[in-house]
């Protein structure tokens, strides 16, 4: 399979997502795998073709979420955030929600740090991905796995 | 309904100091998603863009999806350059334009 | 608890409800079993969405209204200082109607009578943002005591209905709230029940509301005839809760899942 | 003093006095529309022995029954061997193993009427009607789940052997 070296890159971190899902059976191992090809076709939409990296991105979301309906997260980004090499921009990415592009936002060296807390919509348990363009051009990305809980008392059942 | 917000920012800083700022807003944030009783589609309503400036510079902008939560909150950073005026504009579907200020003084 | 407290608990509650629900010494707040996280947004003041709806009351506050042209203010002054205390004493008795009168319901009442504003839904945000508003003045002070005898057949009858199975599920308050506290029902940690943070920011709404519309929502998943808000039945309720969490502390606004 | 609740696990104990008659209402399962509802359960110490309906219980019906937190509602108290475990209740017993724990008749008796054995249990009879209060309309006089429903889950539970 001949595939330039980035785009190998990303297709491992969903690959080993796969991979974990397996554990559920094989049919929920396809459908992730599903919903993770839709979750990158959304990052190339952003972000266009070209490497991306796992590493430097850090997404920090509560290991389980009580409501999906605003779920903390916090991207951070390794970077001396100085005026030639900083983190010009970072995409959210969920798996499994109806959209998977959740937020994005544009920062420079005047934030200081490349680390940002907001909260989201998860409408599952699943995947969340972040990636961060630098000002060299070259994109990283990161991840987490979230266990979202549904309300057991519907209010309007 | 009227606009709320909660804006945080240190009232003093030293130069060069890396300072955080947190903003709430109240926004249903309707994802297009949601059915009425009556089975009725809620058309989406969210806000789209939010800037933050920092005399008159751009120093950190967000893009919103439905998937930002209802009542969006940020909390980001910026380095305290020179005492002045720091505003925030949130910019969405149905004309929604909301805007906040807050001074900084750097010493 | 003090001895006269544990008095008039003995004198008050039957025996069997005694032996099942928290000792007053063990309660727990929703506060203290929801993740780190969500403490978090309860915690600080800009984090906390319910703060939205606590600074819309301020300015409703100190807004004129009505065919009086009057603001709330006008007669009461500073509410840091006026309201202080005032949550903590709700559901109170109501001479005039001879029945407990929540907050809100008290706060409508003056809106209608002394500024001549019209009428305002339970839910409604502005009812929502200014009780959110004067509860707020009691954050940190201790609910109760709750002891006007006359508020106590409504307490009584409050506590019944709290130990009532109903609904197609055929289950009580008192089976998930006294009886399973801690507990998880599907992912979800039972709380105790303790109404210290009302009006609260519930992630499930993505909004403010009222305990009444938490109560009305715990009876619908009950498959349970759900009563009008501001029904007397749920104010009732509403009193026992807030005798049962007697002591405990007021958090309005708090966020829970 | 601690309550007992769920008694899936426990030995039998039939409750004192059974102030709760097991009036398993025949209008009702009528109601539900099983033309083949056998008329009247017998109890055998803490059994339900004699199946409800005539036509079998279908496991794999049973599994869905069991996992939908709109129909059946199990996996809001109880731990199942499939699904994720972090959104299932922990307030009843673990139903993992339990087809090797208790035979159909028991588990039909406590799936019917869990409160015949334990009237404090908090596991609702799910094929009485009678003696509720403040049903809301949409559920007034019927039960929880229907007989052949009920097959459903008995026999899917009985497949559950291992933990």
């Amino acid at each position: 399979m001949s595939m330039r070296p980035g785009r190998r890159h990303f297709l491992r971190i969903t690959g080993a997502i796969a991979t974990a899902a397996m554990v559920g059976g094989p049919v929920e191992a396809q459908r992730r795998r599903g919903t993770m090809r839709e979750l990158e076709a959304a990052v190339r939409a952003t972000v266009g073709e070209g490497p991306i990296v796992e590493g430097r991105v850090t997404v920090e979301i509560p290991a389980l979420v009580e409501n999906g309906n605003a779920v903390p997260l916090t991207v951070r980004v390794e970077s001396p955030m100085s005026a030639d090499d900083h983190v010009r921009a970072i995409h959210v990415f969920s798996e499994k929600n109806p959209r998977p592009s959740i937020v994005s936002f544009h920062l420079g060296p005047r934030a200081g740090r490349a680390e940002i807390s907001t909260r989201i919509r998860l409408v599952d348990t699943q995947t969340v991905v972040a990636v961060a363009e630098t000002s060299d051009g070259r994109r990283w990305s990161g991840r987490t796995d979230v266990v979202v809980t549904l309300a057991a008392c519907l209010e309007d059942a | 309904m009227r606009t709320r917000t909660l804006v945080k920012v240190p009232a003093t800083a030293r130069r060069g100091e890396v300072v955080e700022i947190k903003v709430l807003v109240s926004h249903p944030m309707e994802t297009g998603f949601r059915r009425d009783r009556t089975g009725g589609a809620i058309p989406v309503d969210i806000i789209r863009r939010f800037e933050c400036r920092y005399d008159g510079d751009t120093v950190f902008a967000a893009d919103f999806h439905p998937a930002v939560a209802a009542n969006p909150f940020l909390a980001f950073t910026t380095v305290a350059t020179t005492s002045g005026t720091i505003t925030f504009e949130w910019v969405g579907d149905n004309g929604f334009a909301h805007r906040e200020s807050a001074e900084i003084q750097v010493e | 608890m003090s001895w006269r407290h544990g008095l008039a608990a003995a004198l008050v509650l039957p025996i069997a409800a005694l032996a099942d629900a928290p000792a007053p010494g063990d309660r727990r707040s929703g506060y203290e079993t929801m993740s780190p996280a969500l403490r978090a947004m309860q915690d600080d003041d800009v984090a906390n969405p319910g703060m939205l709806w606590v600074l819309d009351g301020e300015a409703l506050w100190s807004t004129r209204a009505g065919a009086a042209d009057r603001a709330c203010a006008d007669c009461h002054g500073d509410a840091a200082e006026s309201m202080r205390g005032v949550a903590a004493r709700h559901p109170t008795f109501d001479p005039r109607s001879a029945a407990p009168i929540a907050l809100d319901q008290r706060i409508e009442r003056c809106r209608v009578e002394q500024q001549g504003a019209a009428p305002s839904a339970p839910e409604s945000h502005d009812r929502l943002a200014l009780t959110a508003f004067v509860a707020h003045q009691s954050r940190g002070l201790a609910l109760g005591p709750f002891d006007d005898p006359r508020l106590r057949p409504f307490v009584d009858a409050g506590r019944a209905s709290f130990h009532q199975r109903q609904g197609q599920l055929d289950l009580s308050c008192a089976d998930c709230h006294d009886r399973h506290p801690g507990r998880r029902l599907a992912g979800n940690v039972i709380p105790e029940g303790h109404p210290t943070g009302y009006p609260i920011y519930r992630l499930e709404w993505q909004t403010v509301g009222s305990l009444d519309r938490r109560l009305r929502g715990c009876l619908a998943g009950m498959r349970a005839t759900v009563p009008a808000p501001g029904a007397p039945e749920l104010t009732e309720l509403a009193a026992y809760l807030a005798w049962r969490a007697r002591g405990m502390t007021i958090e309005t606004p708090a966020v829970r899942p | 003093m601690s309550a007992p609740t769920g008694s899936l696990d426990r030995a039998p104990r039939p409750a004192p006095g059974a102030r709760r008659a097991l009036l398993l209402a025949v209008a009702a399962l009528a109601a539900v529309g099983a033309p083949d509802v056998r008329p009247s359960p017998a109890i055998v110490g803490d059994a339900m022995p004699t199946p409800l309906t005539a036509t079998p219980g279908d496991a794999e019906r049973g599994r869905a029954i069991v996992g939908d937190r709109q129909v059946g509602l199990c996996v809001l108290c109880h731990r199942v061997p499939e699904g994720e475990p972090r959104l299932q209740g922990d307030i009843g017993p673990d139903l993992r193993g339990v087809g090797a724990r208790l035979d159909a008749g028991q588990l039909r008796l406590r799936v019917a009427d869990a409160r015949r054995l334990n009237p404090r249990s908090v596991m609702p009879a799910y094929l009485a009607v009678d003696g509720r209060t403040n049903v809301a309309a949409a559920y007034r006089g019927r039960p929880i789940l229907g007989a052949q429903q009920i097959e459903d889950v008995v026999a899917y539970l009985t497949t559950l052997r291992g933990r």
